[in-house]
């Protein structure tokens, strides 16, 4: 068996290694630069009942250590992605984990529902979390009971196993967490985005046309560790850790935290080859730590009194 | 077929007010086919600055390929600091050019370059007029001291400069030299700030114009949605192309700019 | 006049620019690198009732583009800050913003009361914002109506105008705002730092010991700008805006959000000198932008149709 | 007086497995007085990593000084990889280091190195030798790779070797030498891992012992709290000293390690 095999609700990983959606469009891009095959899973791009152009450009900012985007969505509509994009996808050995997004209730269920039906969608990732639109979103990831109530809906209508992502925008993200585990979440996926702003001294206005944006990228990897290691204590569902992962150290990072496994979203950008990259040096690494398997790492950061084995990068 | 490569600085210079030449050896040169395309230079190992920086391939040689680009921000910045030897992170080559196949022999095409939308225009230069393709160039800057690659240009036909401030050539813009030569151009191709692409789009100077489109990137791929513009059949719904890679050149009239 | 003196509430300043509490001490240290009375104003480390020893170390950690710090506001407690600190500071021709803390209502009312009585404290900072101490701190930053019933309480005994500095940690930054607005702060300072954490992979345990701390620096830039860019347009008092300042163009940054004034944390730690830099190199930015005074840089990016004099650095 | 200053290297050399000697040359040398301060490094511009780090003056010299750094994370790899002649920022000198003055001339002063804890050992043994002072060193090392500043120690005086794994010096740490040195030492300077420093401590081989304590610092001089250790009377009260601008030279017993 390999080091890095994982299985969680729905996904059977070769590897806990996965594209954040929004930073892998619908993999097409990247089939040209490696086989998606290798990949542990895709998250695939927000899917919303109706195609969505989004928000105006720009709609991407740099930032210290990060960027912003305000992308809004944008994406081919529900029955382009069942009838196109799935499966053209089904021709590469790996689960997809399709992103939903909507307005209200009605549109998540509504997407929930067909998407869950195609033969290559293990899981879904229920996107309460966007930051970048007016309606819908990051609204039911900002308040427990709106939350608890959509997952539950989603989970009546949905054929395979719900993830839910967490929004990092909130005062207590455990309260969230615990309010869709109640509402009956298979995992949960953090963090999404961190509403962020910059402003173009040239011009006095902000960079993005829809002024604020989502951050993402290294400088948001703290924030994500602290999430996750504090959800992970106080739930039972696992946990895809996302934000601001660069390499395999970040990934272990991740795992130590309470993570099963992880995502990279804006690194893709920067490195297209990040995943498989990834992918490859995580054996070694674990062998460094004397680990067996990656699972054994996960919340080992609050599994007192088990030190790691001495490890030097 | 896109790479990613460590290319090798073999010379980086400044050629005008704030213009560097940069000259980098890989072998994704030889993947390299039309000028317009564009490569992703990642400045500096780490996250400081975090994203690839677009620039336009100027010249594809024999192993090797050459960008200009302008000093500006931090990214470009850093770029400019580099010394010969070191290695460059770059991703190419992206997006789809100006089609040079779209000029016949013997027809006039007219190249239009603003600022740092210049280099494009010598590798269409070349490539056209290895043809036999006439072609004549308008190039447009702010100012005398920013001026480059005329003499360059001057190699495959006639060069008008225009600048702002007329401190060099013809004082205004290159729309002013184009409306001067009404009904020479069989084809323009531009690229440029915006709003004289805009302009260029409205005089419509030729039976045929392509326009290369600037916008602000992520991946440089077409997976991250981020440079998307309006088609022009359907300006306000939900068609739309990507300039990284539908374009950076597209037909005028083709989307909204 | 200079072009970059502010009034605000209890503040008559020079310039803008100001370290933050908890990155300059009590300004000793500093005082041997360079003039303090070149300083808008200093706001001192947080002060409690008692000296407090703070948290075990380390106590800093690096992070992407940022730091995170869990000190646990250590301070000679509120006799020797009113006794010791603050008559030496009174050689410098420079005012003080006393940050305050505690543990309890009681706390903030017991420090508030003394500290502005010093002479030279012209001006409180309620930390409502520390994520570092198990009791208080961040517990009033994220409840609106605990922070407004502080506010007000501090509001009664104070004899200098109020300022109550703001966590990011929140779902809705408005909110508590506005609430600290209704309980009588004359100001607010924002934003405090972002809770994350880093672990070590040598260890697997987190570095710091306090596990968790606060995320400052570069990193939280464009999560300050966004705050104070939502929170000037909803509230009618001053914002002194702080978070990721490294520079005078971010110094502008933060003005063009909605600051009145701006403070300096981190990079203190980074070049000691960089206060009196940017309160060097403020004037020629803002000829460069043309702008005859920085005050009229102050939330432009929302008052529209004013685009600023084409600005290129 | 504390100063930042671009200085530039003059050299930077591997001495032994991931170890590297870097001399700087910087008018802030002239300020430099104890072995023990140490300076704090910015090891590139902009913010990857942001943070300074601090090392140890191994050495002053007239118009320049040594530090002595492993290779271990991000800075000290960036660090590793600068070449002649560029300018590294550097605030210093910080902190107070060993107090020669102790040692009297005619006694013996052992001092004791652990791994990056040697360097401040050589500008140590220096002064002290100057002085008349009888030097006795003792470094331990994890592995014969890993050993270095041993000929250069012995300039001043006896010096005794000590590797975990045996394969240079003697086996085992340096605490097993100073055990066979029973009553020879009238003052002990040591620098080094922290349960290194407790085993010293706890010996009390000498009269007198003055050690270097190591913590994660933020800004270095005294003003963030980051670096703060409870003194000996008053381990669980309010009393505290600050390593960097205190220390990070400490009396034994002065605070708890
Ligand atoms: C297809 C394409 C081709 C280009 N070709 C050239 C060229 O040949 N020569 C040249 O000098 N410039 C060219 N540009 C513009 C060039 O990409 C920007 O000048 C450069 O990215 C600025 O980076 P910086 O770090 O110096 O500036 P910063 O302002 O520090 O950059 C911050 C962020 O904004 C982005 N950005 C800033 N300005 C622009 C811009 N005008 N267009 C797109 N993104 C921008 C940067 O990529 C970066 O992500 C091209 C842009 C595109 C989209
Ligand atoms: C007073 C003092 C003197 C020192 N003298 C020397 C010396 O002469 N030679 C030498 O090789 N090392 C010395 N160190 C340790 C040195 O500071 C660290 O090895 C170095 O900061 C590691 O940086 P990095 O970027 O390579 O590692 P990273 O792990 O990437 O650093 C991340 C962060 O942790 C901090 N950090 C990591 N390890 C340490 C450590 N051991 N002590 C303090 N901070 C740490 C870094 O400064 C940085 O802020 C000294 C430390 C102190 C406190
Ligand atoms: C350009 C872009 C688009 C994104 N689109 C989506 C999306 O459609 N759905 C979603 O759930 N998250 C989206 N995200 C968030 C990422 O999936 C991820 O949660 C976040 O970027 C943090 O990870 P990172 O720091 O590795 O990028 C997007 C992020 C970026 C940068
Ligand atoms: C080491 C450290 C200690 C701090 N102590 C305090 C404090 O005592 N009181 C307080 O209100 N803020 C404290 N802060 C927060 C800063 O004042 C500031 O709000 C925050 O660091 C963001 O600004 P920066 O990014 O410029 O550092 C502290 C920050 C740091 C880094
Ligand atoms: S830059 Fe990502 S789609 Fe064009
Ligand atoms: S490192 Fe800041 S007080 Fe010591």
């Amino acid at each position: 068996m390999s080091s890095l095999s994982i299985q969680l609700p729905g996904l059977n990983l070769k590897n806990p290694v996965m594209p954040a959606s929004g930073c892998f469009g619908f993999g097409r891009e990247f089939s040209q630069l490696y086989d998606l095959s290798g990949l542990g899973a895709i998250m695939i791009k927000a899917t919303t009942p109706e195609p969505r152009f989004g928000n105006p450009t720009p709609r991407v900012a740099e930032t210290p250590g990060g960027m912003l985007n305000a992308i809004g969505l944008q994406n081919p509509g529900l029955e382009k992605v069942f009838n196109e994009e799935l499966p053209w996808l089904e021709q590469f050995d790996v689960p997809i984990m399709a992103n939903i997004a909507g307005s209200t209730e009605d549109d998540y269920v509504k997407v929930a529902e067909q998407l869950s039906k195609a033969p290559n969608v293990h899981a879904l990732e229920l996107n309460i979390s966007c930051p970048n639109v007016k309606t819908g979103g990051i609204a039911f990831g900002t308040d427990p009971e709106m939350a608890k109530a959509l997952t539950r809906k989603v989970k009546e209508v949905s054929e395979v196993p719900v993830y839910v992502k967490l929004s990092p925008n909130v005062s207590d993200i455990v309260k969230i967490a615990r309010a869709v585990e109640e509402g009956g979440a298979d995992g949960l996926t953090m963090i999404n985005t961190l509403l962020g702003m910059r402003i173009d001294l040239m011009t006095g206005q902000p960079i993005l046309a829809n002024k604020t944006g989502g951050l993402s990228g290294p400088s948001v990897k703290p924030v994500a560790i602290r999430m996750i290691y504090e959800v992970s204590q106080r739930v039972s569902i696992p946990i895809i850790g996302m934000g601001g992962i660069q390499s395999a150290e970040d990934v272990i990072e991740f795992f130590l935290a309470g993570a099963s496994a992880a995502a990279v979203g804006t690194q893709n950008f920067v490195d297209p080859f990040i995943c498989p990259k990834i992918i490859e040096e995580l054996p070694e690494m674990l062998a460094k730590m004397g680990a067996d398997h990656i699972s054994e790492l996960t919340g080992r950061s609050w599994k007192k009194n088990e030190r790691l084995a001495y490890y030097r990068p | 077929m896109i790479r990613q490569e460590n290319c090798k600085i073999v010379s980086n210079r400044p050629i005008a007010d704030n213009i560097f030449e940069l000259v980098l050896e890989g072998e994704l040169s030889a993947e390299m086919a039309q000028s317009g395309q564009f490569v992703h230079v990642k400045v500096a190992d780490g996250f400081d600055p975090l994203l690839r920086r677009p620039i336009s391939i100027a010249s594809i040689n024999d192993g090797s390929f050459t960008i200009i680009y302008r000093r500006q921000g931090k990214g470009t910045s850093l770029l400019a600091d580099k010394s010969i030897g070191i290695s460059v992170d770059v991703l190419g080559p992206l997006g789809n050019g100006f089609p040079a196949d779209e000029a016949k022999p013997g027809q006039t095409a007219v190249l239009v370059g603003g600022g740092v939308g210049v280099p494009p225009m010598y590798e269409l230069a070349k490539q056209l007029a290895r043809k036999g393709v006439n072609v004549i160039s308008i190039i447009g800057f702010q100012s005398s001291n920013a001026v480059f690659y005329e003499k360059e240009l001057a190699e495959f036909g006639e060069v008008y400069v225009a600048t702002v401030d007329g401190s060099y050539g013809r004082k205004g813009f290159v729309t002013d030299i184009l409306d001067g030569l009404e009904g020479q151009a069989d084809i323009v191709f531009a690229c440029g700030p915006t709003p004289m692409l805009r302009a260029i789009e409205n005089g419509a100077y030729a039976p045929k114009t392509y326009l290369s489109l600037e916008e602000r990137m992520g991946c440089g791929i077409g997976a991250c949605f981020a440079c998307v513009c309006h088609t022009k059949d359907d300006p306000q719904g939900f068609s739309y192309k990507k300039v990284c890679s539908d374009g950076p050149v597209f037909q005028a009239g083709e989307v909204v700019i």
